[in-house]
């Protein structure tokens, strides 16, 4: 296939439209691994959990409560899957993950893998392992843009716009505000924040809880493209700590722009040797942690 | 350790094959001896390697082809497999130990996924179907591995078992000698505080590689043993859950004991084999002993047995 | 685990001077029962599509046998094979030798299911797999005691690949899984795409697993075919034919043609994404009165219709209890020289034979899934276009390179 | 003119735009005990982390015994016979002290990478450990855990476990640090029987060991030096005074 402007173009929307995916998960990780010092292996299965969500709302919810003509609508499990992933996230955090505070954080690490097997399991026995589609997609985001070079369809649009926005919104917070200064301080120095009046455990609670909020979201983002299935998280965790790792742990803007430009590789990959499409991230993984031993925007410690 | 529990052990894998079945408890060994060259690095060098199953894979993929294509003895064939995975080792190693903690788990991680990709596409991997039909052959050219001796009306492939078996304890006596040799007591020291063994003049980077190199043969020494056991290689062998599970038995067993990773071994071979029939819930299973294990007791079983009797096992 | 300490001690002294393998059975019935295995993915992505369903189909069978052959017990086990040859073989090996299990059946998953024919090869004994895909089967890695029942990708690949190209789908662009399944589709649907005068303007391999298919499916767009042939399986199909539907591919000139597809991905689907498409099956529950009879017997206690592989575990299984029958014992040898020499027609197949190769050759449909409006019922999803003899859609035993035919 | 055992020139350390030490000529004559103090931040555990190569310096250049050093890697240094100890305790927490000091010893035998031996032949060191242990006053402690013990015998095991290399240039980071009275003095003892036939670099903020026990003390502030000579010179040095003793003597 030769690299025209037309096949260029389309392979930079299609490669950000997988990026902001790869942006709003290692974002989530990002934080949480900023703050708590945990690799939570657990993403992956809590953004298939948040896709599920929104599948079982609008098709299961209603005969539930007795009243068949409900469902839960798309917008609405924009925020309802979020909400019900997060407060899983401040359950866990506070019934397990803060009782291993003081160990090493391979043990963080482990606990998570354990969790992610125990939900990956639990959905693969009452569900359909090879996907169910989720039919909620709202009308006004049918149909496809002529954006010149391609036809673009307008929810993938959608997609890319409020995912940045939200990754933005969450950096600006965290490097920009009073609350994301306590945030960073809690980190370094706890008690410090603490003599500031800040209830720091609270505080990491609340972050966990965001962290795996932004996975849910993208869960219910996904759920219209992709088919709900068990699997789909766990194909995305590993690729997804790879971008971690390449942006630099914890830095926020770092998993931001490295998940971007990663959809991107990744994106061109498929049209110039596509069999390596998932084995690229893990190259680059390589090569960058040899140049730059932090990830590209990670700092030195 | 108590000499009389060496011998019980010892026994006990003599008699194995009268009692559990064969192929079950050679798979036991294999994946003990798998779990042992990884706790070799974890609990002895306090490196954690999440990309081990390529030493592992790569072996069983190497050892087939050499029996299948080559026409080598099974014994040359796994020599074969646990030399290219001494190299593979030293290669991956060189590259992950200038790193550390997470980092150095994820370039062994990363490393493992490209050694993946090449079993899927390397031409006499038989792709996702494996290196299928690995003939056992003769061991020295003499013993018939696949001959089969029939006690008390069931077949058992005893040639091939002690022949395992014998692997099996050459592996484990090398781990163990390692560990309790003057090369393993810097290990231990470097695992206890990094800064202070290189202020004592040790060249770490060197202990680390040594011992990543001899950790990834063992692995590949239990790989290669595998493909002839299972006379096959596939693609499980070598990917990311297989090293997952790796860490799975090592901490289950107990991180840092000489018999922790047998036990964790046979936990989660015994499951796997005897849960065939509940579906996805051996995921849940699995699960939910990683979340006990890490909540309730760190140590492991045999970590945790020893603290009892206050002493090391 | 299951025998005691002591009587291992008895074992280990009767095992001195003894050697060889055991003498032939004298009993009719091998231990007195016979033991059916399904070995299968009962977790993993192809659990939909055989997983329990499959033990249903095979427990069904042996009930309506009467639960006896020649007077002994029938006994069905199963077990999740988790698509891990290694686990596959093992399982395989003790089911033999301890359990003394007769037949295995099920065996989704080409590694899988090689490794298990390997093991039962070895020992004697009989694999009827209904799941697996690959042509080895019956090739080169073909045994006396094994049976290739339901389909495989060179009838998938001919079938479909030789009706689109009549009906006028002369250029074909693949979107191929990157595994050792997915080429052997796209190779021998080639095949019969260019012998027709056909011809393959591009393809592309995909890593398994893959999300998103956009990319894929545009280069096959601007490759300009007619045809964009899926040589991939389950989620990857499903995916790629939903995420066509997304940006308008295959609806204006191009035609998606899927080459592996079971009822189950359909239904996931829905007709509403998948109408239009064509592909092959070896059987659908709405045929004709007696499919549609198990059909309605299997949904009762399975909650879902039958796909080919169920269906085909069912058939399976009877037709080995029949043979039993026949011959006056469960010896492997009798009992397949029987097999092969049957008709088999049932609610499955139509003039079905199984060759000396293993392969069970029967009749192969042209599926096409039906526009919503055309669908009366939950489960009403396909029509069948067109039946393809049995002799026509599978290899013929002239190209084969299994060992047990004669050239 | 005086035998210098360690010595630098111009040596400088910067991190991002911060000049953790700059310019530093240090002379440290052989035989003495020279301390190096200052207020927090003067860039103390910097110098010791560039002497030791845990850190590389931007600028300048580090002889030890004549010979440029520079570029060495730290378990070089260590070779040459340049220890260290660190601020927090350094010790093999799960080993026992007799272990610790082993490992010590053991280096000098040449069997480190032989992991086909048996550690029994590390038996022959522990005389030699227990005599060590014995000088520091943990013999009776050498078969407990390290990490159980108080945190003054972990001190002094580090002591041991230095002295078992026979360094001819001993870097003690604060060895008296956090600790009770009565452990001080100890130390103090320990250091001052530790120092012969060897040269000792020492941290230390507790000023009453300082004038017990150096020979020559060199002031860092901001990462220069502000003084240099004996205590009492030091002690009398009015820019000294203001920055930093006025405080601490009060």
């Amino acid at each position: 296939m030769e690299l025209s402007f037309q096949t260029v173009m389309s392979q930079v929307m299609l490669g950000l439209n997988n990026g902001v995916f790869y942006a709003i998960l290692s974002l989530g990780l990002a934080v949480i691994f900023g703050l708590l010092n945990i690799v939570n292996f657990v993403h992956g299965a809590l953004y298939m959990l948040g896709a599920y969500v929104a599948l079982l709302g609008y098709t299961m919810l209603g005969p539930l409560l007795g009243k068949p003509d409900f469902h839960l609508n798309y917008w609405a499990a924009l925020i309802v899957a979020p909400l019900v992933v997060g407060l899983l996230g401040v359950g866990v955090e506070r019934t397990m993950l803060r009782r291993l505070r003081k160990f090493d954080h391979l043990y963080g690490l482990l606990l998570t893998f354990g969790l992610a097997l125990i939900i990956q399991g639990v959905f693969t026995n009452y569900f359909n392992v090879s996907g169910d589609a989720y039919e909620a997609k709202p009308e006004a985001l049918n149909g496809a843009v002529n954006l010149g070079f391609m036809m673009f369809p307008k929810y993938r649009l959608w997609v890319i716009a409020i995912s940045l926005l939200v990754c933005f919104a969450t950096w600006f917070v965290i490097e920009r505000t009073k609350l994301g200064s306590y945030l960073r301080a809690g980190t370094e120095n706890p008690e410090l924040v603490k003599a500031f009046g800040v209830n720091v455990p609270l505080m990491i609670t609340l972050t966990y809880g965001y962290g795996v909020a932004l996975a849910a979201f993208a869960g219910v983002l996904a759920a219209p493209i992709y088919s709900v299935s068990p699997v789909m998280g766990s194909e995305m965790i590993i690729t997804v700590f790879a971008v971690v790792v390449i942006g630099g742990m914890g830095s926020i803007m770092g998993s931001i722009v490295t998940g971007l430009l990663l959809g991107m590789v990744e994106g061109f990959t498929k049209v110039v040797y596509a069999p390596a499409s998932s084995t690229v991230i893990f190259l680059i993984m390589v090569i960058v942690l040899l140049v730059k031993p932090a990830g590209l925007f990670g700092r030195e410690s | 350790m108590n000499r009389y529990v060496w011998i019980l052990l010892f026994v006990l894998g003599l008699v194995a094959p009268f009692v559990v079945y064969p192929v079950f408890m050679m798979k036991l060994l294999c994946f003990a001896l798998f779990a042992l060259a990884f706790n070799l690095l974890l609990g002895y060098t306090g490196l954690l390697s999440f990309g081990h199953a390529a030493f592992f894979g790569g072996a069983s993929y190497i050892t087939g082809h050499l029996i299948r294509n080559s026409g080598l003895t099974p014994e040359l064939g796994i020599l074969g497999g646990t030399l290219f995975a001494a190299l593979l080792g030293y290669l991956v190693g060189s590259l992950a130990i200038r790193r550390q903690g997470i980092y150095f788990a994820m370039v062994t991680l990363a490393l493992a996924q490209i050694v993946y990709f090449i079993a899927l596409k390397a031409p006499f991997t038989g792709g996702e179907d494996g290196l299928q039909g690995i003939p056992r052959g003769f061991l020295f050219g003499l013993i018939d591995l696949n001959r089969v001796h029939v006690v008390g009306g069931k077949p058992l492939a005893l040639n091939l078992y002690y022949f395992v078996f014998a692997v099996f304890c050459l592996g484990f006596w090398i781990i163990y000698r390692t560990i309790h040799s003057p090369f393993g007591q810097v290990l231990k020291g470097l695992r206890e505080n990094e800064p202070r063994a290189v202020s004592l003049g040790y060249k770490v980077d060197r202990f680390k590689l040594m011992a990543f190199v001899i950790s990834s043969a063992i692995a590949g020494l239990a790989g290669a043993t595998k493909a002839l056991v299972f006379q096959l290689a596939s693609l499980t062998d070598v990917s990311w859950h297989t090293s997952g599970e790796v860490v799975l038995m090592t901490l289950l067993g107990g991180v840092g004991t000489v018999l922790g990773p047998l036990a964790g071994a046979f936990t989660v071979v015994t499951l796997q084999s005897e849960l065939t029939s509940v579906g996805a819930w051996i995921t849940v299973i699995i699960g939910g002993i990683f979340v006990i294990c890490v909540l309730l007791f760190r140590r492991g079983f045999v970590g945790e047995l020893g603290r009892l009797l206050k002493r090391s096992l | 685990m299951k025998t005691s300490f002591t009587r291992a001690t008895l074992l280990l002294a009767a095992l001195v001077g003894t050697s060889g393998m055991a003498a032939a059975p004298t009993e009719k019935i091998s231990d007195g029962v016979v033991k059916i295995g399904v070995l299968t993915d009962m977790s993993g992505p192809y659990s939909t599509l055989g997983g329990k369903g499959t033990q249903v189909a095979v427990e069904m069978a042996v009930k309506d046998f009467g639960g006896t052959v020649l007077g002994k017990p029938i006994r069905v086990i199963g077990a999740d094979h988790q698509n891990k040859a290694d686990i596959a073989s093992a399982k395989a090996g003790e089911w033999f030798d301890n359990e003394k299990v007769d037949m295995i059946t099920g065996l989704l998953n080409s590694g899988c299911a090689l490794a298990v024919q390997k093991v039962a090869g070895d020992k004697h004994r009989i694999t009827m797999n209904t799941g697996a895909a690959s042509t080895d089967l019956t090739n080169k890695a073909s045994t006396p005691y094994s049976i290739h029942y339901v389909y495989d990708t060179y009838a998938l690949g001919k079938v479909t690949g030789q009706a689109v190209v009549q009906t006028g789908g002369k250029s074909w662009f693949f979107i191929t899984a990157d595994y050792a399944f997915g080429q052997s589709l796209e190779g021998n649907t080639t095949k019969f795409v260019t012998a027709l005068g056909g011809k393959v303007v591009g393809s592309v391999r995909h890593p398994l697993a893959t999300a998103d298919f956009s990319s894929y499916l545009l280069q096959a767009q601007s490759s300009g075919a007619q045809i964009i042939g899926l040589a991939n399986a389950g989620t990857d199909t499903t995916n790629a034919i939903k995420q066509a539907r997304e940006f308008g591919i295959g609806q204006k000139g191009q035609k998606l043609v899927g080459l592996l597809i079971f009822d189950t991905d359909i239904k996931s689907l829905g007709l509403n994404v998948a109408q239009g498409m064509q592909f092959t099956s070896g059987f659908y529950w709405d045929r004709d009165d007696a499919s549609r009879a198990f059909a309605k017997k299997f949904f009762a206690i399975h909650k879902a219709m039958p796909t080919m592989d169920q269906a085909g575990a069912y058939s399976a299984t009877m037709n080995y209890l029949k043979a039993i029958k026949a011959v006056g014992t469960d010896d492997p040898d009798a009992v397949m020289a029987k097999l092969k020499a049957m008709d088999i027609s049932d609610f499955f197949a139509v003039h079905g034979k199984i060759r000396v190769d293993g392969r069970m050759v029967h009749d192969m449909y042209l599926m096409e899934v039906k526009k919503p409006s055309e669908s009366k019922g939950e489960w009403d999803l396909l029509r069948i276009v067109k039946t393809v003899p049995g002799d026509e859609a599978f290899m013929p035993l002239s190209e084969s390179t299994s060992p047990l035919v004669k050239k | 003119m005086p035998q210098y055992i360690l010595e630098t020139r111009k040596l400088s350390k910067e991190f991002k735009g911060f000049m953790a030490v700059s310019g530093l000529d240090l002379q440290v004559e052989q035989g003495h005990i020279h301390a190096l103090i200052g207020p927090n931040g003067a860039g103390k555990t910097t110098v010791f982390n560039l002497l030791t190569k845990f850190l590389t310096p931007t600028t300048g250049t580090i002889l030890f015994k004549g010979i440029d050093v520079t570029r060495e890697k730290p378990a070089d240094i260590a070779m040459r016979g340049v220890i260290r100890s660190f601020q927090i305790s350094a010790v093999f927490p799960n080993l026992t002290p007799l272990e610790n000091v082993r490992l010590a010893l053991q280096r000098a035998t040449g069997t480190s990478y032989h992991f086909w031996k048996s550690d029994h032949c590390l038996h022959a060191l522990e005389g030699q450990a227990m005599a060590l242990l014995e000088s520091v006053g943990l013999a009776e402690f050498s078969g407990e855990i390290t990490g159980e013990l108080a945190y003054g015998r972990k001190r002094a095991l580090e002591i041991a476990t230095t002295l078992a290399l026979e360094p001819e240039l001993m870097l003690l980071d604060e060895p008296t640090q956090g600790m009770g009275v009565e452990d001080v003095e100890k130390i103090t003892a320990l250091v001052k029987k530790a120092s012969a036939n060897r040269t000792i670099l020492m941290i230390e903020h507790n000023l009453k060991v300082v004038a017990t026990l150096a020979d020559r003390i060199t002031v860092l502030q901001r990462g220069a030096i502000l003084a240099e000579g004996t205590y009492a010179e030091v002690s009398q040095d009015p820019r000294v005074l203001e920055a930093y003793m006025g405080s601490a003597h009060a």
